[in-house]
């Protein structure tokens, strides 16, 4: 076996891992962007316990959370019997659980980096914006949104490399189910449970690095293009 | 009989070596693959009970089979201790034999802790502080005490020094080189350390049944036996 | 026709605005720190006032008292900010097309004659970051301009801009009011500037707006010498073009009797106009002289004279139910021993008027 | 037992945790300060490599960093003898080990919010302040700084509740010792690896969510009366 | 005495900036995107010329041959910027004092005086976010001011600002060119503040200085016109002050030969002072008038007339080794039968002497 080929079980759990990343990311950037908007902009009679709520699984350790998932979205879970039921939806004990864990724990992660960048942006261009005649929503899509990119993105790559790295909340809430569920963390962890398994956690360690750095170097490249588009680049 | 699908193992992480050895030979023979969920058994039984799709539940800890019986998780009445364990005390490589005394165990942890299983939260470690209780040793080592999500990593600390001394289960001794076994625990000073094995409610697999036969038969005694584990009482 | 009546409050001052503008241009001038910047935000909507009225050519903006308040995008100004306020992330050329593609606005103006007019050619395709201050300025009018508004809001827009580029930017914004029927309410600490451009000319001070009408009377008042300024007193003078003498190129104007000679203006003969003769530049004689290079020498009767301290005097003069102003030293008027109800020559030399003050008269504000 | 009322080994965590958060923000903050401000302004060679390093441990799973601590700062490990035998300090099964791994873990959630506001700070603004007379040091600390506030805020809040939740690293690295480095998470875990844990778990939950919020609601109201101060307040 | 010999490249623009500033005030004179603020802020430290020199006073502040190239922070120079760039989180009193407690420079300007010039009292506590635009910019002259610069760069500091308050702060900054010999250069698209203030100037276009000198050869230099503009051609006559009638409030001003006689010039009698006099300000008599509001009739010898095409005609005059501008109608020099070296008597209003361009004349600059 050469040592840099990688063997059919990575090879699944890394490409689940990116799945589930990726999911993760598609589903939770969107929400994350309008939360953090909204703390940003708006001062509503709950926006002290929707912060706290988003920070929560920040808190609390990863395997609470994952317990607390497995408890709603399970199949016997309140959330999980009303999805399954309606829309045939599951989470338990599938990829997309995995994705459900990971999006959980990393929105905290995207909400502030985003809600900072809204902050930063000046209203009075929105206003400009509606001023000519841009509806409230247009104004957001054309001002206020590329102007937070910045935050966006920054809280797109924690968010990305927290999914990545997510094992508490992912392995309490749908288990170490090799082709499913078991990403690059689990099966890193599950090679540590064996004292023969230090060359396969390394070998893991190391692809997990690879890709996160892969990862970072487009994100910043992709960053600075876009810098340098929106003219924010000072130097 | 063969099927397409895997069959479903969730099992204790601790059992990994032995569990993936006893698939192969049971692949070997009847053609069935098999997959497994390793977590710790706590998790492991939090997820059968809610309604994970394991066709097997193999726990290191009677406590909690007795949990999921008790949710009737697992069929009642196909639950097998298919193995046992012992505990031993380990130091490094060239460790002298420890007599089992208060005053050697004082000396030796004086300057460092006693790395174990958490007495509190994993197996291992309420096995082990059963034992030093039952043997008086108890008070000479309850402030001594370095207690870990697991016993790799207690096995770990002794292997790299942090730890002078680590409590764990014979098997483990067995595959760490770089330790060496300074005394066993008599088995009377603790509970029987059993493993179980159980189909669960929700198993769908045809083959699970013949896999916990296969569990309980002679060839995975053999396996086990080679690793360590204790085999007699099932004899 | 705008009709202003807000009051509110920003800081530590208090705001209360309330003037009309018949059309065409209409000014807001005061100091520093007046409050101008605030009023025309309450009126464009980015500011709230507690309680008002606005509408602009019928249509009501604001009506505290109905309940009515329509919303920014909804209010159809052209706002050109003191402070530009540029998109950063977009280039000029869809900084300048905004209201075209992100708020559905068909501009009445085409986009090559704005940016011809403003001198943005080379610069469609850069960044704001990368403008001159001048440039920027320039975006924003275009930007404003281009918008399809029904009340164009301009705060010091040609604060940063040199006298060529104003002298193109000024006739547009005179022809945009004309032709296109848009009012303009325009924010400006110059009063030449203002006196040129508006019909209406609003006085503000400390959040209040202290008088406002038609620019000649206004600039007329002596209770507001202490706001339009001393130094710049100036009269405006209606008149038509009653002939072109090409030769010289001099435009003649009937004032109703006299005429003047007028260089440069831009007309035609029949073109009602309206001419700024600043008080500074009218010199008087006792006797009408000969052999001067001064064109025009009116013969006017003396209405007042304000001697106050300092050296200047101020000569109100009437001719043809016009009015003039001359500052001369108190010195002359003691040597020439004018008295109100004389009969003087008043001297303007050609070459004065033609400042930039004359401009076609808007035909709502044929005052005569 | 009344159900409000902390037992003492509830009062124990609670302090611990706060105490470890408290000095992994504090030691942590201002490197992150720091590397966020490099990041942000310079192009240096390594910069990627850096980048990349600050965001590992959120790549990968806790566990692993744990134990890559546990192998650096450990008795044997290079960094850990070196800094034991120079400056006598122990990181090993000691709260400031647990402080250590929290810190760690949190770094990357600091670097990026920092960042985000060092990017959106207006070089132009530190121009001025040089060209005022100040130095470079000068300017940044009166200038690029305090308008990076936000982004620091936001990273200390991100910083402090990952510090407050930690888990994986934190019982790797220094184990679970109750006063020493069981904080209010291993507490957390503790009590849901025990089938009869579900009160003492629901209870611990209750505490971490009360103390996140309070924290929370704190900085929000610091933040804003920050923003007033700094005049960034757009409202 | 600033020296400056710089080239670099902005965008995609060239900058190739040679001029010499003799003391006093250097004025940086062209068109929106000439490059004017690219060139301070090389000369500040901001942006980095590709090679060059620059020394102010005698120090080096930069010498590409040499290696010397002092930081921001070393160059001692008080920088007005074009978009005033106050610390948004600190109040206008920290705002004020920066390089106080920031810079460890110990302003020689007095606080309160900087203060009460610039009207500033009752913002000392306010954020500049809540300043309005006119006041942004006084804040931004008066944290320079104070300083403690060993040059100031003004970057059109007064584009905001009302007549009034431009004309409190000009003569301070005459007075800090004078006194505390302080050398200012100053970016204006204001040729009237610019020939008011200056005693170099620079004219700038497509980022080459085309031409540097003292103001008056400046702006008489004909083949500058498309520079200066033709509106605005004007003349400097020095002098010096022989007597103030205080009865009429009068200056009676030596031009060398001939008395002028200006109103509201704050000199006393044996003070030097320059007369900026517009052209069009002057009309040309043939005999001498009589009885005339205009005080100053003063004879002199036609030297030139330039008529091009267009209405105006401008007649270059000599008098006393001084040069004097008139700028009348074509048909007025037909009328009169005006030819290069007739006798003529030259009419200038006192009035219009007295609009801000007369200053003490800077001892550094005395020409004649
Ligand atoms: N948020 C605020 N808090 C306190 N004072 C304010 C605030 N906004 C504006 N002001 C004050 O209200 C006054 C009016 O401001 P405004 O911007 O309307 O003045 P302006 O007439 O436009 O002046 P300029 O010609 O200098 O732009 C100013 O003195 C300003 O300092
Ligand atoms: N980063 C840049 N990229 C491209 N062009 C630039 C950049 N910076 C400045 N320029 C251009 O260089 C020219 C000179 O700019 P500068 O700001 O020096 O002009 P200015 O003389 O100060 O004009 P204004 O009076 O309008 O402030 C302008 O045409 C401007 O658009
Ligand atoms: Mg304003
Ligand atoms: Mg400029």
């Amino acid at each position: 076996m050469n040592f840099f080929h990688l063997q059919p079980a990575e090879w699944q759990a890394l490409a689940l891992t990116v799945k589930v990343a990726a999911a993760a990311l598609l589903v939770a950037l969107p929400l994350a962007v309008l939360v953090a908007y909204l703390l940003a902009r708006y001062r509503f009679p709950g926006h002290g316990i929707v912060n706290a709520l988003v920070h929560m699984p920040l808190v609390l350790p990863p395997v609470v959370t994952g317990y607390l998932l497995l408890l709603a979205f399970g199949r016997k879970g309140p959330v999980g019997a009303f999805l399954s039921e309606t829309f045939g939806i599951s989470f338990a004990f599938n990829w997309t659980g995995a994705a459900l864990a990971a999006g959980v724990m990393a929105f905290p992660l995207m909400v502030r980096p985003i809600r900072i960048s809204f902050e930063a942006v000046d209203p009075k261009l929105e206003a400009a914006a509606k001023s000519l005649g841009a509806h409230r929503v247009v104004a957001f899509l054309t001002i206020t949104l590329p102007l937070a990119v910045p935050g966006i993105l920054g809280g797109a790559i924690l968010g990305f490399a927290k999914a990545m790295g997510e094992f508490g909340a992912t392995i309490t809430f749908v288990s170490n189910i090799p082709g499913e569920t078991r990403t690059l963390a689990l099966a890193l962890y599950t090679a540590t449970q064996t004292p023969s398994g230090d060359l396969a956690a390394f070998r893991l360690t190391l692809i997990a690095a690879v890709v996160a750095f892969a990862a970072l170097i487009a994100s910043e490249v992709f960053a600075r293009r876009l810098r340098r588009r929106i003219g924010g680049d000072h130097d | 009989a063969t099927d397409e699908r895997p069959l479903t193992v969730f099992a204790a992480a601790s059992m990994r070596e032995a569990m993936e050895a006893i698939a192969d030979a049971f692949e070997e023979e009847t053609a069935t693959k098999v997959v497994f969920s390793f977590a710790g058994t706590g998790t492991l039984a939090r997820q059968v009970e809610a309604g994970a799709p394991a066709d097997l539940f193999v726990s290191a800890d009677a406590a909690w089979m007795d949990y999921v019986r008790d949710q009737d998780a697992v069929s009642a009445d196909t639950i097998v201790e298919f193995a046992s364990n012992g505990l031993v005390l380990v130091g490094l490589e060239e460790s002298p034999v420890l007599e089992l005394s208060p005053e050697n165990l004082h000396a030796v942890l004086e300057t460092g802790r006693l790395a174990m299983a958490d007495p509190e939260t994993v197996p291992a470690g309420r096995y082990g502080k059963a034992a030093l209780v039952t043997l008086g040793l108890w008070p000479a080592v309850s402030a001594r005490l370095a207690p870990m999500e697991n016993v790799r990593i207690a096995l770990a600390s002794v292997a790299r020094g942090d730890a002078p001394l680590a409590l764990v289960y014979r098997t483990d001794a067995m595959v760490e080189p770089a330790v060496a076994v300074v005394a066993e625990l008599p088995q009377q000073s603790h509970p029987p350390i059993r493993y179980l094995a159980a189909l669960t409610s929700s198993r769908t697999h045809p083959a699970a049944p013949a896999f916990l036969e296969f569990l309980n038969g002679p060839r995975a005694r053999e396996i086990l036996h080679s690793l360590g584990f204790l085999t007699d009482k099932v004899n | 026709m705008i009709d202003i009546n807000i009051s509110g409050r920003v800081g530590r001052m208090d705001i209360v605005a309330q003037f009309e503008g018949r059309g065409g241009v209409t000014s807001l001038f005061g100091q520093s720190g007046a409050g101008k910047t605030t009023v025309t935000n309450m009126i464009a909507g980015l500011a709230t006032p507690s309680s008002g009225r606005i509408s602009v050519n019928g249509t009501v903006l604001l009506d505290g008292d109905k309940g009515i308040d329509l919303p920014v995008q909804a209010r159809r100004i052209g706002h050109v900010f003191q402070d530009a306020r540029l998109f950063p992330h977009l280039s000029v050329r869809a900084n300048l097309t905004y209201a075209r593609w992100a708020g559905r606005r068909s501009g009445t103006r085409d986009f090559d004659e704005v940016i011809d007019l403003l001198g943005l050619k080379d610069l469609l395709d850069r960044k704001p970051e990368t403008l001159s201050g001048g440039e920027r300025q320039r975006v924003a009018i275009g930007r404003a301009l281009l918008s399809g508004p029904r009340l164009l809001i301009m705060d010091e827009p040609l604060a940063n801009l040199d006298h060529a580029r104003r002298n193109d930017i000024l006739p547009y914004l005179d022809r945009l009011c004309v032709e296109a029927g848009i009012p303009i309410l325009y924010v400006s600490h110059s009063i030449e500037e203002v006196t040129r451009l508006s019909n209406t000319l609003v006085l503000l001070s400390e959040g209040r707006t202290q008088a406002y009408g038609p620019v000649a009377e206004m600039l007329a008042r002596e209770d507001l010498v202490h706001v339009t300024g001393r130094r710049e007193a100036s009269a405006l003078l209606s008149g038509t073009v009653s002939r072109i003498d090409a030769t010289w190129d001099l435009a003649h104007v009937d004032i109703g009797g006299p005429e003047l000679q007028i260089p440069g203006l831009a007309a035609a003969a029949g073109d009602a106009v309206r001419l700024r003769i600043l008080a500074r530049d009218v010199a008087l004689a006792a006797v009408p002289p000969e052999g001067l290079s001064i064109r025009n020498a009116l013969t006017v009767t003396i209405e007042s004279i304000s001697g106050e301290t300092g050296p200047y005097a101020e000569i109100l003069c009437s001719l043809a139910c016009q009015t003039i102003r001359a500052r001369i030293t108190r010195a002359s008027v003691s040597d020439l021993g004018l008295k109100p109800g004389m009969t003087v020559t008043a001297l303007i030399k050609s070459v004065s008027i033609d400042r930039g003050q004359s401009t076609l008269a808007p035909p709502v504000s044929v005052e005569t």
